[in-house]
């Protein structure tokens, strides 16, 4: 899937999904995407933060799944949920009812004001790809108390002006939740295996905060689709520990042969 | 109440040609020995509502049942793109299929003011998304308390429903545990209802595992009950039967070929007795 | 994150003299520990939301702890009146209560669209009815999709609401069972929760009655969690202990007379512990 | 309560329970109001009627209690339910959502039109009498199919004007579901222990088609509040059975010694 780095001992998807782990906090209530969302999370709670709360919109409330989901609604979901409410209840007392800290998604394209775009390529009426569609994300990005989104970063993916808004970041000119009553922050951060970004307190634009261990301004600059900025002070971002990696590798080893079985 | 029907005598009675159909269970339960079913008896321009289209919406697209699909998330989980929903919505094969697309938030809405008897469902959803753009059943009003903006979407009211279950009892009262998505919801939401099940026993309240709260929907609030076991495969039945997985990874294979899904459904469904 | 405390602790964190209250149990699980420990310690000027006032609001009213009480049926149940609820409306003793007065449907919605973080409710309800001509909280809205008109109510919002149910485990998850009223929309709608309970299990998922879609409010979702045993006594907890149908009729004798009344809290509430 | 009648082995009031229970069919969905409809309805289940479907606004589905409840939420209605939901879900999905075939209810006023008033006698902000007020009565009054009405006869129920529409019968002017979308048939029948109204087909005005063992016109007219029409072909009752009289007595004695325990 991704490259080893060549002087470390992780991918750079592990950069990714560790760094994205990290940003969630311990208590938190997370409304968790699927896949890379997903993976996070529960690393998440398997390292630094075992109370963090996940949620997924197929009603299971609490749930600590030993091996990963490949569907949203998957068996382990449910048997190692607190409690399993019906969808309609999900959505309505969980997240419109703003019980969620943070909502974890990814995107099929996002652009500079962290719109998302999982609808098409394309026209609407002509789509050059067709995408799954707007699924829970549109509500879970603006009843959430936060956002954070994690993806590959590419140029198909970072674009400078997403095909369709199926889901608000802060709007095609940044001013998106401006006065919108009863709305979350929205993003807070996005996380791709090459950088950390957050958006401009001012302008809402999407600035690159920190980079990961060998990687350069110029591979971001090339993998995005926009002028891409960057942080008057750039950090670092942490590398994973031994212990990050190995939960994950467990954490992936074990959902491999559980899903190889059936 | 209930009439305890074969399933194709269920589907012969309740799906008529051009309806509205909702078939629900999400991710958990989906009813694919129905759908199949409806698939054998060439049932035509159905209008398919379901949240989540899955493997099941996209052999009835393929096989030509579709007139409309109104939908929040169009995939193959945790596998890629339901290629027969696209053919049909990019390309018109086997002819061309009209899409109402929400989110998922709106659709759970709209379920549950079906089931309760609204006309429309009111919502914080839809803030800044363009989906509204494209799709006009999504309006908005505003709230005469507070002023705040909301959306409103209409009320799904389905003219028939099938959902699958784990157990019915003689009485046809119905159990459905685990992920119950909106099942319960998509019952009493429609004018008539088949519910599929694992297997009938004598009386739910007597049962083990009964539970004063359980999701237990009665008799009386359901047209039909057919037996169909193992009806949710590929899906799965919490605590009976596991996902198969594999299947939805194959299906991938499978669906990107016109020929080579005609040829599945053909060997798969066609030919298949009634329990497919 | 639910924190445990003493029941007096959480009354005199969480309910402030001013505050909306709503206190919920819908015959079932009323919470009158936690009513005698608001009146113990002499709260005022409450507006009180009870779809079924009871007792306990006859008791905090005549101890003179409302301004205001909103509901939609305010009688001893199987008796007949609340008498010192009639008395504070109709007299003004101790001092005038203000009511505002719904039916159950628009109160249980009310409820239901505070949980989801609605500003209103929209119901088909008070079609001919006159209580929109002494209720202005009761308004009427358009459907934009058929155009028939559809009441609507202001959501219910409490500052705190406060239930009784069977059990907590240490997590601070609790356990709701049998008639559930609106008691977890009540806690969900509420900005602060109170959830007295009749014990503490190590576990919730770890009991024996576990059921995968049993009523459970997370703890994570509750300010406070207090132990009060028979905390709803004279009602009832499912599995622990009947309603005490006695002092409901008692109940007539005592709150008839003002003199009679004061004694009893005096004997009964004010002298009594932390869990009378 | 009520005095025997002379000739008869029964009272009034059983009179009017026995032909109460009589207008529920089996299978019916009926939504049940607490008291003399609660006490009619479960007559009809334990005798001609054992599938009648009783349904209490504490969320109780299908429940078969062995003694009368006190309260609408009884622990008895509970226990011997098929499955008790919310009580949001029960005026939602139950009642709203159109699966009650009648609704049964008593009231404390009702008028010619079956307007019923339980909030109060007297003026509103000055109430001579207050009464505890419209609980589930006026949305099962126009959300159920149809609604039966069960009290007492006497010149202060049956009033000219009811202080008060608490819950819809057919408006003041007999004229209140005309043009209505979405409603229910409203009152279809009044069970007194005098007689059995109906409405008129055409005004809506209630006329006595039945009345009841030995209970004469003047009788009715005596205790009702206006000037009470009488059907042409004026029907007698039927008496009760001497089975329908049995369970009816064992049901109230278990009810007594239940209660009288606790």
């Amino acid at each position: 899937m991704s490259t080893v780095d060549k002087d470390l001992d992780y991918t750079s998807s592990e950069m990714m999904t560790v760094t994205a782990a990290r940003a969630l906090q311990n208590g938190m209530t997370c409304f968790v995407g699927i896949g890379l969302p997903s993976e996070a999370a529960n690393l998440a709670r398997l390292t630094h933060a075992p109370d963090v709360v996940l949620i997924y919109e197929s009603g299971t409330l609490q749930t600590k799944p030993d091996v990963l989901p490949l569907s949203i609604g998957d068996g382990e979901l449910a048997e190692t949920a607190l409690t399993t409410v019906s969808v309609p209840e999900m959505f309505r007392y969980w997240l419109q009812g703003g019980k969620i800290d943070v909502g974890f998604l990814g995107t099929a394209q996002i652009d500079r004001y962290c719109n998302l775009n999982t609808t098409l390529i394309g026209d609407y009426r002509e789509p050059k790809v067709r995408l799954p569609g707007g699924g829970g994300a549109p509500e879970i990005a603006t009843n959430a108390g936060e956002v954070f989104i994690t993806l590959k970063h590419s140029k198909r993916a970072f674009v400078d002006r997403v095909d369709f808004v199926t889901t608000l970041g802060f709007g095609r000119d940044g001013k998106g939740r401006d006065g919108v009553p009863n709305i979350g922050k929205g993003p807070t951060r996005v996380i791709t295996d090459l950088c950390v970004m957050k958006p401009d307190p001012e302008t809402k634009e999407l600035v690159v905060v920190s980079l990961h261990p060998g990687v350069s301004r110029e591979d971001v600059i090339e993998a995005t689709g926009w002028e891409i900025r960057f942080a008057e002070t750039l950090e670092s971002t942490p590398e994973p520990s031994a212990r990050e990696l190995e939960v994950l590798r467990e954490l992936k080893d074990r959902t491999a042969r559980a899903h190889a079985g059936a | 109440m209930a009439e305890f029907l074969s399933l194709r005598d269920a589907v012969a009675r309740y799906v008529e040609d051009g309806a509205t159909v909702a078939m629900e269970g999400f991710t958990h339960l989906i009813p694919f020995a129905a759908g199949h079913e409806v698939i054998r008896q060439k049932k035509r321009d159905l209008t398919l509502i379901r949240m989540t289209p899955d493997l099941v919406y996209d052999q009835m697209i393929g096989a030509g049942c579709a007139r409309k699909v109104i939908f929040s998330w169009g995939g193959n989980p945790g596998v890629g793109s339901l290629h027969r929903l696209r053919d049909a919505v990019e390309k018109g094969w086997p002819h061309k299929v009209e899409i109402l697309e929400h989110s998922h938030a709106a659709m759970a809405c709209a379920f549950e003011a079906g089931a309760a008897g609204l006309p429309l469902a009111v919502l914080r959803g839809y803030v800044g998304s363009e989906l509204p753009s494209v799709n006009d059943q999504i309006k908005f009003i505003e709230c005469p308390f507070t002023g705040e903006r909301l959306a409103a979407v209409p009320a799904v009211r389905p003219d028939v429903s099938i959902v699958h279950a784990q157990k019915a009892d003689r009485a046809g009262n119905v159990l459905v545990e685990g992920i119950v998505g909106v099942q319960k919801e998509a019952v009493l939401a429609a004018k008539q209802s088949i519910v599929t099940v694992e297997e009938i026993v004598d009386d739910l309240r007597a049962e083990v595992d009964y539970h004063p709260n359980a999701c237990i929907i009665p008799g009386w609030a359901i047209s039909a009950i057919a037996v169909a076991e193992k009806g949710s495969l590929p899906s799965y039945a919490h605590s009976y039967y596991p996902r198969n997985n594999a299947f939805y990874k194959e299906w991938d294979g499978i669906a990107r070929d016109r020929d080579t899904f005609t040829r599945w459904i053909e060997e798969n469904v066609m030919k298949a007795g009634g329990n497919a």
